[in-house]
């Protein structure tokens, strides 16, 4: 992907979030704005028959793998146009067809689930990786060192990406993860691991390609820190801790304005070629709000569908 | 201050005083969760206590649902008195080692030597969370000998209970409801300690009995208003606490109704109203009876899916009728 | 081979003989587990199949039950079949999160994209081993939606509940009894699958049922036998599985009897009994009941302690001689 | 304690077990044959106000903390003279008033039950410490991490000792765990952390009193790995999967052949000296077995109490 198309992503991620917001009928989210990069980034170096599983933060990762902004919409909304049918919902977001095995709204939940799918592709897909992305948060889970262990042992083609925001909820990361870097976990267990700039997308994928490369080689597992900012709350139903001094000093680090302002001051994106690219985005979003919206509810008799 | 004083307080005015009142008398009273600290947790039901007791006292945990009541426990074991909070009902399940492994054994095991006063707070039920986030799993636990589980509906119970929870000798688990936290209700302002094991009568009647526990204590309320409307009188018995049980107040109400009807958000297969039936009916010869929980199927965050997989005051009413046809 | 041909098998060979044909059969089916391999498991339940069917297949892992169950479930959803064994269902608590948390909604919230055709053998029961290996928790895993539960109580039903097992869509518990490995029954030589959710009459009788499963399978046998001796005539019903629950049988054997008794090695609060109780009456009316089950404890290693606590041929023939006394 | 001291707490523990296995009511037992170094040079380290909890394997430390013979015995026994009335048996050994917070059969289960109990030591005990032994097995759990995370940031008085005899059941060590050296999963954590061998027990014991005394002055949680050798199979019920001349090779290492021989090498033990040893031991473990057989089984109606 070139910088124009991670940009686009980008522009996609935080403008269908937007539309979100605009509504009344969304329940709560967990928004990824200001961690674009990270999902835009990782996704970039994802093939086809690679598998994607995140945490329950995963509006970004959902589009940025390329599900449908009105499939994604349609399903935060409870609509049977959603990959989901509208069950799975916020935090369950999931499109196996599109290499997006799926959101889990545990944390931590999703890690021994990524192995077990990565051992799958060892078996009968060789050349294929799984990524899962997931917070500081679960680096307080033991559920990361079994898999570190038995990723390891394995050789699993496995690319574990941290998307370190700095907080779980409220908690600042230093008061809930006592290693200095978290990508030291990894280095017991004799996996490569880096940590990066998560608010700088090209940072991010050359990052991600390197190692994923190496895990789709037969290096087995590897690990990825990416540093980014919550630029919201925990989620659309929780109080802001932060300082508005604080929350405007984040903000400024946008990774969106700042792959745009590079690439303007470059001279690789005019002001119109912007313009247009912003525009492009707008209608896309109004288009998948409009299919949304057409999209029915399930019949209540899906409630017990699917069960066993 | 007149010993009848009552003051309104919220869910989570309730359980802040009830845990002020406890620390202030107990020194040993430690409280861990996510998010307790500064934060004041996930429905603001700590707060005022970090700034009150301090961080030795009311500690942030990262997310390790395990360790957290692993270290409840072990703490608890060694003199101290931990409450943990694992926020949703849910994440119990990370943490059944320690507690049921452990905590709820530990007494018989050491002959003795060891108890384990340790209180675990949760939240069950269902309120647009989805699929990991709403289980009610209180029947699990009502079945572990040695740790006890207490259910309040109301704010005056949840005070009253939680603060009886953090003087037992043994394992607590103490469950709100999510939907509860909104609402408010009467507490005396005088102490006052709702012991483990009694069940209240919510409403009397003569018709059915419907014996209930948590947030389902007002459908019941709800559908009892209705069917009043019908001529039909209900008796809610609200159970308050799963372990112990309390039979004689659920049967001295079933015998003067002849008539029982269990009500239960989680799942009916080997539930609480499985149980409560099957013992009421020990005692009182052809009671009528009948239970009514969620559909056999997870609950989503869809509200149309979530209504339907839970029960409601439509389902509630039309047991009792149905219930009362079969006299 | 004459197609009603046996052969005695201890229930050790006909897991082995149940895992080697389907593994012949469907080489996506992967063993997880301590000691699997080269060991052949703690009960030699594995033994050769790691020679048969290598490493690739039949893999060791750490103590982690946790993330064993989660690379199981991870496995199936991705197009492998998985059998995890987890030696001792006390464990199984370790990894209740992936289990009930993901596999068994997997499904449902992916409305029908992801299926994890995942088996967890482990083993319930007390023989010996303390508090913390002897437990039964059957009960907690029926209340699960998208979760099936098997408890075979013979070398037979293990072979052909474990072949049916390992040909389902979606996850199912597949439970052993320690007591049971040094037992041996016949089992067809030709290959026979046994449905899930089918409960089997182990002893006609018109006296009382004894819905009972699992090693009670034979604590029943034996009392019906010395009840026969008093003219007391039992038919035992081993219900082979839990979830689903074969209540047509049970119901059909307690509408001759008239009297229904559970008996189970378990907590009887909220357990198997009171479930079968309860809908056996949903459609018998004044049916006589009762329930057998581990006294409300841990379960001690001491000899002394753990026959006390769990239930045997005495409490079983006094249950049912008073049972038949409220004739 | 001096080496000779070191040498009878070993002696015991062997003649203790040997004992044990010469009777037929003891169900099954894990032993710790090889391993007593370990234990005895762990407890020789502990003060008394200091807790020890241990995993299944759990005779050789609850002797090397000072418990009775006879109680223990008692105890294995199923009699009510033990410390747990018989109650717990193999594998839940306790005895709180003598420093041993007892014994937990599920592998790794005890390790944030040690940090707990070394919370409380913390805030009402400052200066005692919590030590927990546990196996290579245990290292493979996802509780260890979420302990040595919690243990670092809240800096617990807590020694975590892992006597590594290189197997889980039948697994070797290197097909269940990924890391070079099992101390090296302190590291991430920044807890100090030392590997020694395990089968010499002054060794053991100086490493331990260096790591404990660092932890006891408040620099928290401290890490040790003791390389050991099992001379018996997993447990009397599980059969042996080393080769005979394997084992002949591992007895070899006797640590308590070793420290005698080099005591009497050095002429820090004369034959008769270590004769006497062996006979005062004989005498204890004689009076042990005969004060478990005149204490009483429990009635069954202890099935039932201290359970709430
Ligand atoms: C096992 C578990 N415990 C607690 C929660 C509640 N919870 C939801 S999101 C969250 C914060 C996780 O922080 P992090 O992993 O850093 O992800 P972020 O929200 O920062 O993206 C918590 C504690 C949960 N979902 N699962
Ligand atoms: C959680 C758990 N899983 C499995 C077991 C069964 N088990 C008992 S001891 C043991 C081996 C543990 O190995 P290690 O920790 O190295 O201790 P060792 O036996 O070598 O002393 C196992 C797997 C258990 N007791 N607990
Ligand atoms: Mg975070
Ligand atoms: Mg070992």
């Amino acid at each position: 992907m070139d910088r124009i198309e991670l940009l686009r992503a980008m522009l996609l991620i935080r403008a269908f979030e937007a539309a979100l917001m605009r509504r009344s009928d969304h329940g709560f989210q967990l928004l990824s704005e200001g961690q674009e990069a990270v999902a835009v980034g990782l996704c970039s170096v994802l093939g086809e028959r690679d598998q994607l599983l995140t945490s329950g933060r995963s509006i970004a990762p959902a589009l940025a793998r390329g599900l449908e902004p009105g499939a994604v919409m349609a399903e935060l909304l409870g609509k049977t146009a959603g990959p989901c049918r509208g069950k799975g919902g916020r935090g369950h977001l999931a499109q196996r067809s599109a290499g997006f095995f799926g959101a889990h709204a545990v944390v931590a939940g999703n890690l021994s689930i990524a192995a077990g799918v990565a051992l799958a592709a060892q078996l009968q897909e060789p050349g294929t990786i799984v990524a899962c992305l997931f917070g500081d948060g679960a680096c307080g889970a033991g559920a990361l060192h079994e898999t570190l262990n038995i990723a390891a042992l394995w050789k699993l083609p496995l690319l574990l990406v941290c998307d370190n925001n700095g907080y779980s909820v409220s908690t600042p990361r230093s008061e809930a993860l006592a290693p200095k870097s978290l990508s030291d976990l990894a280095g017991p267990f004799g996996i490569p691991a880096r940590t990066v700039d998560g608010m700088d997308v090209a940072a991010v994928r050359d990052a991600a390609r390197e190692l994923a490369e190496r895990s789709r080689t037969g290096a087995g597992p590897v690990f990825l820190e990416c540093l980014s900012e919550r630029f919201a709350s925990h989620s659309t139903a929780v109080r802001e801790t932060r300082s508005a001094a604080e929350m405007q000093a984040i903000r400024k680090r946008c990774p969106i304005s700042r792959l745009a302002d590079n690439l303007e001051a470059e001279g690789g994106l005019s002001a119109s070629a912007r313009k247009q690219l912003e525009e492009e985005v707008r209608r896309a979003i109004a288009a998948a709000v409009r299919f949304a919206e057409a999209a029915p509810y399930p019949d209540p008799s899906e409630a017990v569908s699917d069960v066993v | 201050m007149s010993s009848d004083a009552r003051q309104k307080l919220f869910f989570r005015e309730a359980i802040i005083r009830a845990l002020r009142e406890e620390m202030d008398r107990n020194e040993r009273i430690i409280v861990l969760g996510q998010d307790v600290a500064e934060f004041g947790g996930s429905y603001r039901e700590f707060e005022g206590l970090f700034e009150r007791f301090g961080r030795a006292r009311v500690r942030n945990t990262p997310v390790a649902e395990s360790a957290m009541i692993g270290l409840g426990v072990g703490a608890a074991a060694a003199g101290l008195r931990a409450l943990v909070t694992i926020t949703y009902m849910d994440f119990l399940m990370l943490g059944l080692d320690p507690l049921v492994n452990y905590a709820a054994k530990a007494r018989y095991k050491t002959g003795g030597q060891i108890e384990v006063p340790l209180v675990v707070k949760t939240t069950a039920g269902a309120k647009g969370q989805g699929v990991a986030h709403s289980q009610c799993i209180e029947a699990w636990l009502m079945a572990v000998p040695g740790l006890k589980v207490v259910v309040p509906a109301t704010p005056a119970d949840a005070y009253g209970l939680l603060k009886s929870a953090l003087r037992e000798r043994g394992p607590v688990v103490y469950v709100d409801h999510k939907r509860l936290f909104p609402t408010a209700g009467e507490v005396p302002n005088e102490e006052t300690l709702i012991p483990l094991g009694e069940a209240a009568i919510r409403r009397c009647g003569s018709d059915v009995t419907i014996a209930t526990f948590s947030f389902m204590t007002r459908i019941a309320e709800r559908s009892a208003e209705r069917l009043a409307a019908e001529g039909i009188s209900c008796e809610i018995v609200d159970l308050r606490s799963l372990a112990p049980l309390d039979m004689a107040t659920v049967c001295g109400s079933a015998g003067r109704t002849g008539a029982l009807l269990t009500l239960e958000e989680g799942q009916l297969s080997c539930g609480v109203g499985a149980e409560v039936i099957f013992r009421a009916r020990e005692s009182l010869a052809n009671l009528r009876t009948a239970r009514i929980g969620a559909l056999p199927a997870p609950v989503s965050s869809n509200p149309i899916l979530e209504a339907a997989c839970i029960p409601d005051v439509e389902r509630v009413t039309d047991a009792v009728r149905g219930l009362l046809a079969s006299r």
